[in-house]
Formats: structure tokens, sequence, C-alpha cells
């Protein structure tokens, strides 16, 4: 995917590293909620989550943003909508069989990438408008994003709830497992407790540029 | 002649005797015999989990809270009730971790004191619940033990599972619901039967209640309308044998009391208006009752005041007063 | 059917009455000087009719009504006009005022009149010697008289509703009027009801004066309709609306008047006014101030010169004790504090309250715990709570449309309630001098 | 019929589609700033699950039985395009009706409440009046949580929340503490 | 892109492209189907039939004799198929597995049945012996019960073995106080689900009085 080369008119760097952070699809836009709270509960379902989206994403945007000039404007969503939900059944069949525990811990949830709308948003602000390079670029970066808000979700919901680390023991035998966290509440609180996070040290951060701009 | 220095306030000049502080430490107070009773019941370990649980709700409040926000009492409040709560065995780490989720997730980060639409102890309670459904649910059976020994494995270390304790027991309703055994009513009113801290001598709380009720520091409309929802509902489902409880073991069993007269009547998660509290109050009994009977769980005072508090502000919206002068349109002038 | 007699909520503040509720009214020495604003009553401030320098006699207009609701101001001492300009006001600012200097030597016998003989007169005769005397609602709100004794023709009014309630604590001068002059109230219940045309008339008071009640009850002359009811004792008893959902068990409607349900209501003290006016022939000049709380050395109530500076009234009471921090002019719950005591006596004064620290609200606020107190407070069964939030986020507009801010009276029984002393009376005032901003460059 | 009601409260509070499956996140987080729009928004909601509830009985029976590798693209395909045929009709022979729920409903469809509607009801293998019971819980679920979440977060709106909790923040953890207090549900009815 | 001016598009054309897109993408799908589904129901066969092997403890695969027969069951009655079919209706019990010990001997019938548990339907597989009325061993396939407490009937092994050689029907006890060799504990904290378990286990044999059929079928066969 690396020598898909951007256009020249505009740096590829910053196309490629904003859905990674500055613009990340769940901790900061709350696209894909559903996915990133359902199916977080352990560090590997949400990495297979990530990666089913991203091959979706990927696969979406490339194929999106090849044939735009194919696509009328009319009906560009429910292609954009036919294309995912392609992509979709070919994760979810493959999981199956290829991966049959893991595709039975996602459960329906493989299903609904179809209506994560961070997929169709990437797909309408992006890909349809885009080079077949830039795109796949920006399918990346955001699908890196997402795959990244989803482990941070499940390192928190599983070291506490199950006091391991994509399975290994972190705590020792002895530990007590909070079992909320890999239950629905645990979800919400922790996306809730990882938000109040993000947004205390990027208000201290503006706290701390103010004071040093302010003393200079 | 010389003046005294004088000040300008806005009318009215005269401030009403209560205070929100005062208000706050009178429940304190009212609630000292019923830690005290908890503590002869329950040995030291009592006194250990509502320490630790209040601690867990003080220090919090105090770095995270507003400015002075500690003085109110509110936070002393939360960890206090939270220990009553819970089973005297717990490790002293899930009770502090509890008053910290109570604080920190139930209170602060709506805005502190008054501004929180669950009420903080239940909150740290349900979260304890669900995350050491095993330790929140085992009753150290204090029979034949002397008073001084600990109830539990109070002090497992912090993060770590507590050593299983070999003497437990069921609470009441446990054992109705999954044994089919009933205790006897007498026993439930005075005494000594496993279950949290606070469950047990329910006439203890009932004066307590009483007191705070006579300063008009409760809404003695909440508990009122609770155990008699409860009342009539229960002996219903009793007289049509759809359960085996009768309304006096429904009544006097679990967490009811401490939550009916101290959960239920917290000013800032229960409705504002009179109309408001009596639907709140028949909503929590009514929700008591279904989930003891039809639920999968023994006890669901807990969850029926938290759904009732998720309810309250829909409730005060949809019992405004009627403003002076529109009520009777039409027979008027 | 008549229910005890009372009204729903509302609140018991101690009446601490007892420092003057038993003292007769003694008349105040005539101060150094008066100082009579152009503004003492609701309406258009008094169109000016003396200069600098003119000598005038006790009982002379000094200004003229300016308008239909407007009244006469009259000097209430003989002396000299010494200035003419801003001065002082008791509602904090500083307003047009008349100063004279009284003059030490004078008799103060006002010019000699005619008195008019209110048995000859028709209804509007009487109307018009009320409205040149210059009399004001005595309760505070100082709103003229003789716009309440003309009522809209089309109105039916069927009973008179005398306003003796005296719901303030601390305040006793209706309290004493009546003790003291319970003649001349029936005589200005007599007047009142001939120029209404009303054959009924209920005096309501609060069962705290019993002296009052025997009083009103024991002179009370055969030939007058006239029936007295003891209340229950309760804040804010003395609002119009309250006092005739106690006698009459009638509801004004939102946003209208006691007209609306056959009423008119007047304080006891305007009444005796009135009647003053026929009885002396003259205007209203002077009135019974009470002066009292734990901050002044000498409790007492007085009949003051209008005008009167603060300091002197004080003074004429031995002076502020050490403890005192708050002069309130009005009654502790709805009056206003000043802090100039050069401020004067106004018409509508009905009595000074020197507060101590450790009685006002000057503590700590904290946030509102959703007590419900203040619901139960409310007289007119606003959600104080609901109208404070939306206040403190500035959220006016939604306060008057969906949670009738306009009819709050501002009678403070939220404020006094409330555990967290929030100040929700004030915060409604401010919302609604904002909606007032707002609503009048449109 | 017991099966029925229970399937029915299932869906509605014992695993409430938003606070236990996390489906209609977006309406929840999005659409829960006022009570009166939560009710519109929830009764749209029930439309256009009970149709759901019917197109993938439908299809279910008599198309995908051949054909399963479909499911996804028959399901999101069929209910959208009928969604939008209703909501012309509706918008044709009732503008009142429209003007309350019509403009939710092109937001509802691609709502995951309704696809993953469609996909339990087929993985769990529920008949056609099942079908019905689940939708209709699962629509009264989706509008309990978002009118208890609306009228908290109506009075939230003049609480003092501290700036980082502000928003989504402190919408999540009134989410997590419902979802606490709906555990409370927990076996709801499989032990009787 | 975006042009303000775009040209009309006919609406055959439309529909020619979805359809074109649909077809593409439905022939996409039939490739990737023929693909997958072999081994997505190979799997799903041996997932079975692990589990079958398990609550008989017997292993065909390891050629020591040992073998397994699936009889498909119906109203009219039980049947011996030619062929083992890893298929089941776990709801209405549509097939038994009999296996044969390495001797030749009946072991037992292995019976998948599911009902509702706790939190959702709980669906498992348990070996059972009708000459001696005795269940072999009990495994839970799939239960979505509460973490920590309920999904100790799947992860507790000591509880999961208190089926081995229980007498059927099972009768449910307090935990600790199993006397009798028809008893199975409940489990503290998670009495339901654990009852659950039990309750699924007597009711398919008590369905359509399964266990006398099977014992009936066994003798008519006899062995």
């Amino acid at each position: 995917m690396n020598d898909a080369t951007p256009a020249p008119a505009a740096p590829a760097a910053p196309v490629f590293l904003r859905g990674i952070w500055r613009e990340n699809p769940v901790l900061i836009h709350m696209l894909g909620l559903c996915p990133a709270l359902a199916v977080t509960n352990t560090v590997a379902n949400s990495l297979a989550m990530g990666i089913a989206t991203f091959f979706v994403l990927c696969g979406s945007s490339f194929l999106v943003s090849l044939l735009k000039r194919f696509i009328p404007h009319e009906i560009r969503i429910s292609t954009y909508i036919l294309i995912i939900a392609t992509f979709v059944t070919v994760a979810d069949m493959s999981l199956a069989a290829f991966t049959p525990g893991l595709h039975k811990a996602l459960g329906a949830y493989i299903a609904l990438i179809v209506v994560n709308c961070m997929i169709l948003g990437r797909q309408e602000a992006f890909a349809s408008k885009q080079s077949v390079g830039r795109s796949m670029l920006d399918a990346v970066g955001t699908g890196f994003g997402f795959i990244i808000a989803l482990v941070m979700m499940g390192a928190v919901r599983e070291v506490l709830g199950s006091g391991t680390f994509l399975g290994f023991s972190v705590f020792g035998d002895n530990f007590e497992p909070w079992v909320v966290m890999v239950l629905p509440p645990g979800g919400f609180l922790t996306l809730g407790f990882w938000l109040l996070g993000l947004s205390w040290w990027t208000e201290r951060k503006k706290q701390r540029a103010a004071a040093e701009g302010g003393a200079s | 002649m010389s003046r005294p220095p004088l000040v300008v306030t806005a009318s009215p000049h005269l401030a009403g005797p209560d205070s929100t502080p005062r208000i706050m430490w009178n429940v304190v107070g009212s609630l000292v015999p019923v830690v005290a009773i908890a503590t002869y019941y329950f040995g030291p370990s009592a006194l250990l989990v509502v320490t630790a649980a209040t601690l867990g709700a003080v220090i919090p409040e105090h770095f995270f809270g507003k400015r002075g926000s500690l003085g109110d009492g509110s936070a002393a409040i939360t960890g206090i009730l939270l220990g009553l709560t819970l089973p005297a065995g717990i490790p002293l780490w899930m009770a502090f971790l509890g008053g910290a989720f109570s604080i920190a997730f139930g209170k602060i980060v709506f805005g502190g004191l008054g501004q929180n639409p669950f009420n903080p102890a239940l909150l740290g309670r349900a979260f304890l619940q669900a995350a050491f459904p095993v330790a929140l649910t085992t009753w150290p059976a204090r029979e034949g033990a002397s008073w001084w020994s600990l109830a539990g494995d109070n002090f497992a270390l912090p993060l770590m599972r507590a050593a299983p304790d070999a003497a437990t027991g069921a609470t009441p309703l446990g054992l109705l619901k999954f044994e089919g055994t009933k205790t006897d009513v007498g026993e439930l009113y005075l005494g000594s039967i496993p279950g949290s801290t606070g469950e047990t001598a329910a006439i203890v709380i009932l004066l307590c209640g009483a007191y705070l009720a006579w300063r008009r520091y409760l809404n003695w409309r909440v508990p009122v309308g609770i155990f008699a929802t409860v009342a009539v509902f229960s002996g219903l489902l009793y007289v049509t044998d759809v359960s085996d409880a009768d309304p006096l073991f429904m009544l006097g069993s679990g967490g009811l009391v401490i939550g009916a007269v101290y959960m239920a009547t917290d000013m800032v998660t229960s409705p504002v208006t009179h109309k408001g509290a009596w639907i709140f109050a028949i909503g929590i009994g009514f929700l008591v009752v279904v989930i003891r009977v039809w639920g999968g769980l023994a006890e669901g005072v807990q969850y029926a005041i938290l759904l009732m508090n998720a309810l309250v502000p829909f409730i005060n919206r949809a019992t405004q007063p009627k403003v002076f002068g529109t009520r009777r349109e039409g027979t008027a002038a | 059917m008549r229910n005890a007699l009372r009204f729903r909520h509302g609140v018991h503040p101690p009446d601490s009455k007892t420092l003057t509720e038993s003292l007769r009214t003694k008349r105040m020495p005539f101060p150094d000087e008066v100082v009579l604003p152009l503004s003492q009553h609701a309406g258009n401030p008094a169109k000016l009719l003396v200069q600098v320098g003119d000598h005038i006699e006790r009982g002379d207009m000094i200004a003229a009504a300016d308008g239909f609701i407007s009244a006469p101001i009259h000097a209430s001492a003989s002396g000299v006009v010494e200035e003419i300009g801003l001065w002082p006001h008791p509602n904090g600012g500083y307003q047009d005022a008349v100063r004279i200097r009284v003059d030490p030597y004078s008799a103060q016998v006002p010019r000699a009149r005619l008195l008019p003989e209110w048995e000859g007169l028709s209804p509007k005769e009487l109307v018009d010697v009320v409205r040149d005397a210059g009399v004001v609602g005595l309760g505070g709100a100082a709103f003229p008289t003789y716009v309440k004794l003309m009522p809209r023709e089309d109105t039916d009014i069927e009973v008179l509703v005398v306003n003796g309630c005296e719901c303030e604590p601390y305040l006793t001068t209706d309290h004493r009027t009546m003790a003291d002059f319970p003649e001349r109230v029936h005589l200005g219940i007599r007047i009142m009801m001939k120029c209404l045309g009303v054959p009924r008339a209920l005096i309501g008071i609060e069962k705290n004066k019993p002296d009052a009640i025997e009083a009103i009850r024991k002179t009370c002359p055969d030939d007058l309709d006239v029936e007295v009811l003891p209340l229950t004792v309760k804040y804010p008893q003395g609002a119009e609306k309250m006092l005739i959902k106690a006698l009459l068990d009638r509801e004004v409607p939102s946003g209208g008047l006691p007209l609306d349900v056959g009423v008119v209501v007047q304080n006891v003290a305007s009444i005796a006014t009135i009647a003053e006016a026929f009885e002396t022939g003259l205007p209203l000049i002077e009135r019974i101030v009470t002066v009292t709380g734990e901050g002044v050395a000498k409790p007492a109530n007085l009949i003051v010169p209008v005008g009167t500076k603060l300091i002197d009234l004080i003074n004429a009471c031995g002076g502020l004790t050490k403890k005192a921090r708050e002069v309130v002019l009005g009654g502790p719950m709805m009056g206003t504090a000043v802090s100039n005591l050069d401020a004067p006596v106004l018409k509508g004064t009905t009595g000074v309250v020197v507060l101590t620290a450790r009685q006002i609200r000057a503590q700590r606020q904290y946030p509102c715990i959703r007590c419900g107190h203040c619901l139960d407070a409310c007289p007119v069964f606003l959600n104080p709570q609901k109208l404070g939030n939306l206040a403190m986020a500035g959220r006016h507009q939604e306060m008057q449309d969906e949670h009738h801010l306009r009819d709050c009276m501002l009678c403070g029984c939220c404020s006094y309630v409330c555990p967290s002393n929030i100040p929700l009376s004030q915060l409604f005032g401010a919302s609604r001098a904002a909606l007032k901003r707002t609503a009048a460059p449109a | 019929m017991a099966e029925l009601l229970w399937i029915l409260l299932s869906a509605m509070v014992v695993n409430n589609f938003t606070l236990y499956y996390f489906l209609g996140l977006c309406p929840f987080m999005g659409v829960s700033g006022r009570v009166g729009t939560a009710i519109r928004m929830g009764a749209a909601n029930i439309f256009v699950l009970v149709i759901t509830s019917t197109c993938a009985w439908f299809l279910n029976t008599f198309v995908l039985e051949h054909a399963p590798y479909l499911r996804v693209i028959s399901f999101i395909v069929v209910i959208a395009s009928l969604v939008q045929i209703v909501e012309m009709a509706v918008k044709k022979l009732s503008p009142v009706l429209f003007r309350q729920l019509g403009i939710f409903l092109p937001l509802i469809t691609t709502n995951c409440a309704i696809l993953g509607l469609a996909i339990f009801q087929t993985n769990r293998g529920y008949g056609f009046l099942e079908g019905l019971a689940f939708a209709i819980g699962a629509g009264l679920g989706l509008t309990l949580a978002l009118i208890l979440m609306a009228s908290i977060r109506e009075d939230a709106e003049t609480a003092d929340v501290p700036g980082i909790a502000k928003g989504t923040a402190m919408v999540l953890i009134v989410a997590g503490s419902l979802s606490l207090a709906f555990m409370g549900f927990a076996g709801l009815l499989s032990s009787a | 892109m975006n042009a303000p001016a775009r040209p009309e598009v006919a609406p055959w054309k439309l529909a020619m492209t979805l359809a074109v897109a649909g077809a593409l993408a439905g022939l996409l799908l039939v490739f990737v189907d023929q693909v997958t589904r072999p081994k997505i129901e190979a799997h799903r066969r041996a997932t079975l039939k692990d589990a079958v092997k398990e609550v008989l403890a017997i292993d065909p695969d390891a050629g020591d004799g040992s073998r397994i027969v699936s009889v498909r069951v119906d109203d009219a009655g039980l049947e011996l198929e030619p062929e083992a079919q890893y298929e089941v209706d776990a709801s209405t019990i549509d097939r038994v597995f009999l296996g044969y010990d390495a001797s030749g001997a009946v072991r037992g019938f292995a019976i998948v049945h599911q009902q509702m548990g706790f939190q959702d339907v709980i669906r498992l597989i348990f070996g059972y012996d009708p000459r001696t009325e005795t269940v072999l061993a009990m495994r839970v396939l799939e239960s979505r019960e509460t973490p920590g407490l309920g999904d100790k009937i799947e992860k507790d092994a000591a509880w999961v073995a208190m089926f081995d050689d229980v007498k059927a029907p099972i009768v449910a006890v307090k935990s600790g106080e199993r006397s009798a060799p028809d008893e199975v504990d409940t489990i503290t904290g998670a009495t339901i689900s654990a009852k659950g378990v039990i309750d699924i286990v007597n009711a398919a044999l008590a369905r359509q009085e399964l266990a006398k059929r099977l014992a009936q079928w066994l003798q008519e066969a006899g062995q």
C-alpha cells in the first residue's frame, strides 16, 4: 500500500496522519461508536474488529475512488453502501472460515461494519473526490486511527476486566478482575474515561502554551 | 458618633434556619447510630468498611472537587452510605474504590454537589456489584465467631482477590429466591441476619429517618410511598400466590429500609415536587417488587432507585406546579 | 365553602414584633431639615412648584401630580427651600429632591383650611380630595390611592378588603394604626366604600395582633357592614392575592388584578390616611414608621414627617448599636437595604429595620441541592428551583415563556428558605430587568 | 404469548438495544438534547424497526434461505429503499406526521439499530410474530434510553459541568450509569 | 466533481449502474461464498464432533475401534443414519449421537439442547447412558451468561465435573451440599445460571420422553 504515490500538489503526510490521531474517527469525531463499545472487551477482539474494519475501509475507498467517474451522483450513496456491504460480507465469511473463534466473539457486529458511519463518511468526504493514491492514504490513516482507538479501549477493558493483556496475565493469578469492564457499562465508562483524560490533556497543553506565550 | 460599617444585600434580608452544610451534617449525624448498630452486629469489619468507603469518597472530593466542597459534608454522606450497603467481609480496597468511583464518576463529573443525576453511593455500589459480583454477594456468617474477629478478608491486597471465607451465609432474600426458605420476620426487624452492614436493624434506621423527616431534611413522602407500594403490591402477589414473600418480609428484608430512608430521599436525585415524589416512590416500590419477584437478582432496591433517579428529570418536567391563578380557569372572575 | 383562613405555601420567619408592637406611637420632634424627593410613588415623578429660597408652610404643595398615575407632594415642615437637586434616594441612587431647612422657631402649624365634609361630597369629589392630599399606598409600593378609588365602570366590585396583615417581620405600623386609631380606620373604610359603592368590607388581620383585632372590633359602628377576620400568621399573608385567597378563597387569575375577582384591596394605614385627610384637612405629610431591630438602641413607633433623613430618625431612637450591620427600609423580607443614611423617609416607608451581622444573609452560597423547599414556599406555585437554574444560565426568555416568571411577586420566600443561600428572588428580579431591557428597543 | 412478552421485555429493558448492545448510538448521542425531539425520534425508530422486522422476516423466509451470503447486502438495500418509500408516502399523505417524524427517517436508516435488529432476528431464528415483538421491544427500549438521556441532558445544561467533562464524555458517563442501572433487570422473567 | 452544472443523468442509466454494481457484488460474493462455505461448515461439524467425543469420552479418530453414529429423532421414532451427520437443531433435538467404545460396547448418547438461561439462551451438550439413566458428562457450547458469575457454568471445571456420572433427572441443591448421586450443586451468586444448566439437561431427557425412547430403542436394537 505504501507504493501508492500521493498527488504532488499537496503533501501526503497530513492526509495520512490526520486520521490517526488529530482527527481520530472514534476519539474525536465519535464515529463508529457501536463497534468501539461493543466488541472491545479484549484486545484481541478489538484488533480483529479494527482489522476487519480497516480492510473494508481500504477496499471500499480503493474501489470508490477508482470508480468515481462511473458512479452517478444521484445514486452514489446506494453504490457506496453496496460496495461496503460486499466487502463486509467478504470479511464476515473470511473470518468465519479462517478464525472461527474470533468470528464467534465478534458476532453480529461484523455485519454492522456496514453502518459504521466512519466508512461511509470517508467515501463521501474523501474517496469520491480524490485520487486513488490519496484515498488509500486517507483510508489507511483513518483505519489505523480506528484500530488505535479500539485497542486503547480494549487494553483498558481487558487489563482491568480480565487482568490480562492479549491473553497474558498482567497482575498474577490472584488478581480480582473488574468484571464490569467487560460488560456494557464498562464500555461506556471506559470511553468516557478516555475522553475525559484526552480533554484534560489537551486542556493542560493549551494552558501550558498560553502560559509560555504569556511569559515570553 | 462612629457608625458601624453597614452592608447592603438583596432582599430578603433574613435567612431561613436551614443551610446546606447543616442538612448534610445532620444526615451524617443521623447515620452514626446506624454505623454503630452495624458495628455491633458485624464486628470491627463493618466500621472498617464504612471508613474505607468514606475515605474513598472524601479523598477525590478533596483533590478534584470544587474548592472547599468537602465542608458541605455531602461526600462524607456518600461514603458512609456506600459503606453501609456493602457486605462486612469485602476487601477494604474495594470499598475504597467504590467510594472513589461514586464521587468521581457519580458526582464530580457532573459538576459536584447538586448536579448529579444519580445517587452517587448507589452508583458506586452498582459499579462494585457489576465489577466484583462474588465479593459483593458473599455474606459472612457471624454465628459462633467472636465479636473481634474480622468478618471476611478485609485486608486483601489492593486489586487482589479475597481469600475465600469458609463461613458464609445467604441473605433472607437470597434464601427465599434460590432455596425457597423463608427467614423469620422477627429476625428481619431486630437483627442479626447476613446482609450488608446497613441492612440489619430496620428499626434504628427508621428512627433516624423519622428524626430527619421531622427536621424536614428528608421528604417523608418518599419512604412512605415506597413502603406502601411494596406492601400493597407484594401483598397482592402474596395473596394471589404469585410470590411466597409476604409484605412484612418484603419490607424488612434486604436494603429496602436503608434504601427508602436514606438513598431514595437524597434531595439531589429525587423529584422537587410532592406529586413527583409520590410518583418516584411508587415507581421505586414497584420496581423493587418486580425485580425481587421476577428478576434474576435477589435484591433490587439499588437498581430500582437508580432507574427512578434516571427518570427524575422527566418526572420533574411532568409535575410542574400549577401556577397560582391558573388552576380554576373559568370559575374565577 | 370557606377553608381555614389561610393560603397555601408561604413561610414562617420569626416575626420579631415584640420589640415595638406594644409601644404606643409617639410624635418625633421636627428635624433640622427634611428632604422630599419628587419620586415617592409608583408612576411619574411629581412636577416641581417651588424655587430655592421660597418660604413654605407645613402642608403646602411643593410639587404637583404629573399624569394619571402620579401624586402631588407637600411640605412636611415649615421652612425655606434650601436646595433643589440630586439627593440620596432610599432605592440606592440619587434623585431630584427638595431640601427644606426647617424653621426652628416655627410652630409648624399648617395654614388654616376648610375641612371637607365627607358626608356631603359625591364619590367623584371624595376622590379629588384624596388625590390632592397626595395619598399613596402606605404598605410599601406607594401606588397612588385615588386610582384605586375610581375603578373602571364595567367592573363589578363586591367587597372591599382591608389589609391589616402586616406579615413582614418586625414592622408594627399597621398594628399600631389599628390599635391606636381604630375610629380613623373605620372612617376611612366608610369613605372608601362610598367611593367604590361597595356594601361590604372585610378586614384581614393576622392572629398575632389580638389587641388590634379587639380594638377594631370594639369600635366598629353598627351601621357598617365590616367583618374582622383573624388570619394565620404566615408570610406573605399581606400580598393582595394571598389575602384574597385566604379571606374569600378566590384566586386572582395569573396576570390579573383583584378587580377580576370583584375585590379592591387597601392597606389599613392608607385607609387611615384617607380618613386623616378629611379629619384634619392635611395632605399626606407624615406617617407612622417602625424603627426597630436589634441594631437600634431604642426601638419605637414614631409619627415622622415625610422627608426626615434616616440618620435623624435613627438618632431619635437612640442611634445604632455596635452590632448594627444593615439598615433596611421596609420589612426585612422585601425591603431594600440602604447604605447612605442621609436618604429620607418616603411616603411608602413602613419601617426602618436595623439588622445585626448574625441575622443577615451574607453567608456562603452553595449549589442547589434540589431540596424543593422553594417550591413548598412559593405562594404563587412557581418552580423557583428551575427558574433559578435558568436565571443563572441567562435563559431569561425561557423563564418568562415557560415558567411564569411574570407571576413572581418577588416576595423572597424562596430565597428565605433556600438552604444553599441562593438569592433566588434577586435573580428573578434581575431576569425581569434583563427582559425589560431586551424588550424595550423593540 | 409469554415468550413474546419475554422477547419484548428483553429487547426493551433486560438487554436494552442501546445500553446493552450499543445499537442506535448515533441518535443516542446526537439527538438526545431535547425531550421532545427524543420522543419523536423514538417514535420514528419504532416505526422503522417494525418495517425492518417485517422485511427481514420476508427476506429470510423467501430469499436468503437460498443465498445466505446476500444477507447483509439485501437487508441494507431493501430496508433503506423501503424506508425511503415510506418517507415519501408519509410526506404525501400526512404532512403533519412528516414534520413530526419524517426528518428523522433517513437518519434512522443508517443507524445500526436497524441492521442490528435484522441480523439479531435472523441469528436467533425469530418467526414473524417473535420478530415483531422484538422490533417493538427494541424500539421502546431505544425510545426509553433516548428520553432518559435527553431529560438528564436538559437538566445538565444548567449544571456547572467541569470543562473537560462537557459534551460527549458526560453523555458517555451518563450512558454507563444508565447501563449499570439497567443491569437490575438482568435475568428478568428468566427464573419464572 | 462538484461542478454546479451537473448533467442530468437518465434514470435508466442510474438503474443500469446500480444493477451492474449489484450484479458484480453478487458475483463476487458467490465466489467468496464458494471458497469459504465448505470451510465454515467443516468447522461447524468439527466443533460439534469434538464436543460429542468429549462428552462420550471416546475418540473414533484415534483408530482404537470406538465409533460414533448419528441417530435421527422425530415423532415417528429413532432411526440410525448410514453415515454420522454432525448437524443438529438444538431446540427440537432432531438428532442424537450414539457412541461405542473401543470394545464395541455402547458408551451412551450425546444430546444437544438449548434453553433460556439467565441472560440469554444456553446451548449445551451432554452424554447420557439410558441403561443406567446416568449423565456421563456435560459441556456448555454457547452461553452469554454474566462474566465472572454466570459463566462459571462454562469455566468452573470443578462444577462442570459434577455432571460426570450423575443420575438423571438431576436435582439441584445448595452449593456444597451434594450428598446423593442424583444431585448437583448450584453456584453461589449464579444460582439461576447453574439451575438453568441442570434444567436444560432434565428438559432434554424429558422432551417427548426422549430418555425412555432412547432406552427402548437401545433395547430393541439388542444392546
